[in-house]
């Protein structure tokens, strides 16, 4: 009576839930860091709101993309560090569930929160608040496609000793197409003009990435598990 | 079946035929690009439009495409060698890293200063040049990746798998920086693609395509060599190898 | 390459570590019911070869035969059947013993609390059940590892220096629990660099340095 | 007509330095290349002589 695929993913879900929630400071500080991130340009640029609503999707993308990428290191490490990965690898459920269901633990607890605190940022950022359904929908998809580039990365670089440095290196290239259609919506969205064709291109980059990332981040965790 | 193929692929061949082949690429490759830069500096006549200052897309599109290819080149190697387990598809890939990114450099420098008469600035954000900066970060990232393992065969396969997954990429990248500047480029500014080109302004590109890709694979060669060195160090054959030229 | 009917056969497995050659050509059988003793110095490649056998490692040449086909046919399906403890006890030390063991032995079979519960009490550390791992001894958390050994009911056990940390009762307790896998016929493989005094068929293996 | 071919019809500035950043980039490829192998060929020379010299 061997476990069913789906119980696995349920049962790894849980677990990177439950630990996640054991440890509530690591969840606080991508947000602080994206507040803080955000509060930074109207300091640095100008208060004028015109400005600032130009400003505003920009700046928004670039401090969700930073601050899901400062907990992305986070996803394989410690369970590398105390052995657990190891019987993850061996637990007889193929690892493309277990790396699926980790990486979408970690975007709920990340990126999804991102974007539930994203309409406090943006009407910070003077955005409309008929702009916020697009916006919150585009973080959304790009945030859940940072997690599964950024999976690959964190798989590649777990061993690694100063390896987060390495991880936003590799993973940030990969992320400009997201940002671009992510930014543009948001953009159409505040200029009134239709954002359905980012977000459409947005949600294919989603999809795309959503299969192709856990075998990519499977076999680089079989590289660095050698 | 594939016997051919794995022993063509084996160490101490791989190092011979990248000995036999250097001399040769190197001579065709100065032959070749000598002819072509003086063809395309001299007889070519200059374009209508943007003058003389268009010459310049004789040394700016050989290293664009040799950028890509490249990279195409090392993606290639690296699946290979990470599918059959060839340790030789490694040594390409690793030899591949570093000249398509001195290409990838010159082909942003070039085009730049190809630009800086139309734009009037060294960098206006033109599509083809920012996707050639992407390039160019994906490659730093896989070769900061490679040296980053202290077991240099796990190294191997990181990269190769870093850049499977950034050739897969490269298309998106391209389209949607392309998407991304048909958004805001409101001026129609000429574009720094290749004009349809006549015969006289083509051949001359042509033969710079060649001697390119001819001084690549001479340079691929001698790197080659290096690469499969390091990795076959214990290796009988290499104590030969070494002694003789 | 004789096929061992059902068991373990690992053939001619050759491993580099960058320059060293650390696996030269080892081969090892065990048969059900047997255990098998990896012993040598530090650095001899004990771990290495554990880590050849669970999969997690292909070596450069030889083979990793279970029950006469090869572990690379269906790697998921041979995992599914061994069970593997390493160096450090693999806990996280967040959860508590108890849902370690959910998580860890759930993934493998469905399995109630009260079994866990049972497996915690045959490794004598049933009372650190609700006690997060980061407070238990490193002897406790080896027991808890124990019990997870137990909760997966593997037939192949495969054990990285065991007997580290545990206390004499600890000691007596794992060689009794290798003795009952054996008589099951289980089959266990277990480096440790001291001898076993474990009654049951032993075949040894000394790796050199 | 040599003059004429110098000023690149008034765009030396950008042409001739084009070309000679792309020479230097053919010339680094080819030096370093070369660096490369020696390096290789030296440090396993050293190595397989230091082996020799563990076996003697």
């Amino acid at each position: 009576m061997s476990v069913g695929v789906w119980a696995a993913f349920v049962l790894v879900l849980r677990r990177e839930l439950c630990l996640s929630f054991r440890r509530p400071d690591q969840l606080i500080q991508p947000l602080v860091f994206f507040l803080i991130v955000t509060t930074l340009f109207p300091l640095g640029l100008s208060v004028q709101l015109t400005l600032l609503r130009e400003m505003a999707p920009g700046v928004l993308w670039v401090a969700a993309l930073l601050a899901s990428l400062l907990s992305l290191d986070a996803l394989f490490k410690s369970d590398a560090d105390d052995g657990t990965l190891e019987q993850l690898v061996l637990s007889g459920q193929g690892l493309y569930v277990i790396v699926l269901a980790k990486t979408l633990a970690h975007w709920l607890v990340s990126g999804a929160a991102l974007v539930l605190v994203s309409p406090v940022v943006g009407t910070a950022l003077a955005i409309p608040l008929t702009a916020f359904a697009t916006m919150m929908l585009s973080l959304a998809l790009g945030t859940l496609t940072l997690s599964w580039l950024g999976a690959i990365g964190a798989g590649l670089t777990v061993g690694l000793k100063r390896g987060n440095v390495l991880l936003s290196l590799i993973v940030l290239p990969l992320a400009m197409p997201l940002l671009i259609f992510g930014a543009g919506a948001t953009d159409r969205a505040i200029s009134g003009t239709s954002a359905a064709g980012a977000l459409y291109l947005l949600g294919a980059l989603c999809v795309l990435t959503c299969t192709l990332a856990p075998f990519a981040a499977t076999s680089a965790l079989r590289i660095t598990l050698e | 079946m594939w016997t051919w193929f794995y022993r063509l692929a084996s160490p101490p061949s791989v190092y011979r035929v990248a000995a036999a082949l250097t001399p040769w690429f190197l001579t065709l490759a100065a032959i070749v690009i000598g002819c072509g830069l003086i063809a395309g500096l001299a007889i070519a006549p200059p374009d209508y439009q943007q003058g003389d200052a268009f010459r310049i897309i004789y040394v700016h599109a050989p290293s664009a495409w040799l950028s890509l290819f490249a990279y195409t080149t090392m993606a290639v190697a690296g699946g290979i060698a990470l599918i059959w387990r060839i340790k030789m598809g490694h040594a390409v890939a690793a030899a591949t890293a570093p000249i398509g990114a001195s290409f990838t450099l010159a082909a942003l420098v070039t085009g730049s200063l190809w630009g800086r008469p139309m734009w009037g600035t060294y960098w206006a954000w033109d599509p083809r040049l920012t996707s050639e900066l992407i390039l160019l970060f994906l490659y730093v990232g896989v070769m900061a990746l490679r040296p980053a393992f202290e077991d240099p065969s796990r190294g191997d396969r990181a990269a190769a798998l870093l850049s499977i997954v950034g050739v897969v990429n490269v298309p998106i990248i391209k389209y949607s920086v392309v998407w991304w500047n048909s958004l805001h480029q409101a001026a129609t500014v000429a574009k720094l693609g290749r004009p349809s080109m006549p015969g006289s302004m083509l051949w001359p590109l042509l033969t710079m395509f060649l001697g390119f890709m001819l001084f690549y694979g001479a340079v691929l060669c001698i790197r080659l060599r290096g690469e499969v060195l390091n990795r076959e160090r214990q290796a009988v054959w290499v104590r030969e190898a070494i002694k003789s030229r | 390459m004789n096929i061992a009917a059902d068991g373990l056969c690992v053939e001619k497995v050759h491993v580099w570590r960058g320059d060293r050659h650390v696996l030269k050509g080892v081969s090892l059988e065990v048969r059900p019911g047997e255990l098998m003793h990896v012993s040598g110095p530090n650095g001899a490649g004990k771990t290495t070869l554990l880590r050849v056998i669970t999969g997690l490692l292909r070596p450069e040449q030889g083979s990793v035969a279970w029950r006469g086909k090869s572990i690379m046919t269906a790697p998921t399906d041979y995992q599914n059947e061994l069970a593997y403890a390493s160096h450090e006890p693999a806990l996280k030390s967040d959860l508590t013993a108890l849902e370690n063991l959910r998580f860890m032995v759930g993934l493998r079979r469905r399995v109630t609390a009260r079994e866990l519960q049972a497996s915690l009490e045959r490794t004598g550390v049933a009372g650190c059940a609700d006690l997060p791992a980061r407070v238990l001894s490193a002897g406790q958390r080896r027991r808890v590892a124990m019990a997870r050994i137990l909760a997966v009911r593997a037939a192949l056990w495969l054990l990285d220096e065991p007997y580290t940390n545990l206390d004499a009762a600890g000691c007596a307790l794992l060689s009794a629990l290798l003795v009952e896998h054996t008589e099951q016929g289980g089959l266990a493989l277990v480096v440790a660099h001291h001898d076993l005094n474990v009654a049951a068929t032993t075949r040894h293996l000394g790796l050199q340095g | 007509m040599s003059n004429s071919f110098w000023s690149m019809g008034g765009y030396a500035r950008y042409v001739w330095p084009s070309v000679a950043f792309a020479c230097a980039v053919l010339a680094w490829n080819l030096w370093a290349a070369i660096r490369y192998l020696a390096a290789a060929r030296q440090r396993t020379a050293r190595a397989l002589a230091m082996a020799a010299s563990d076996s003697a």
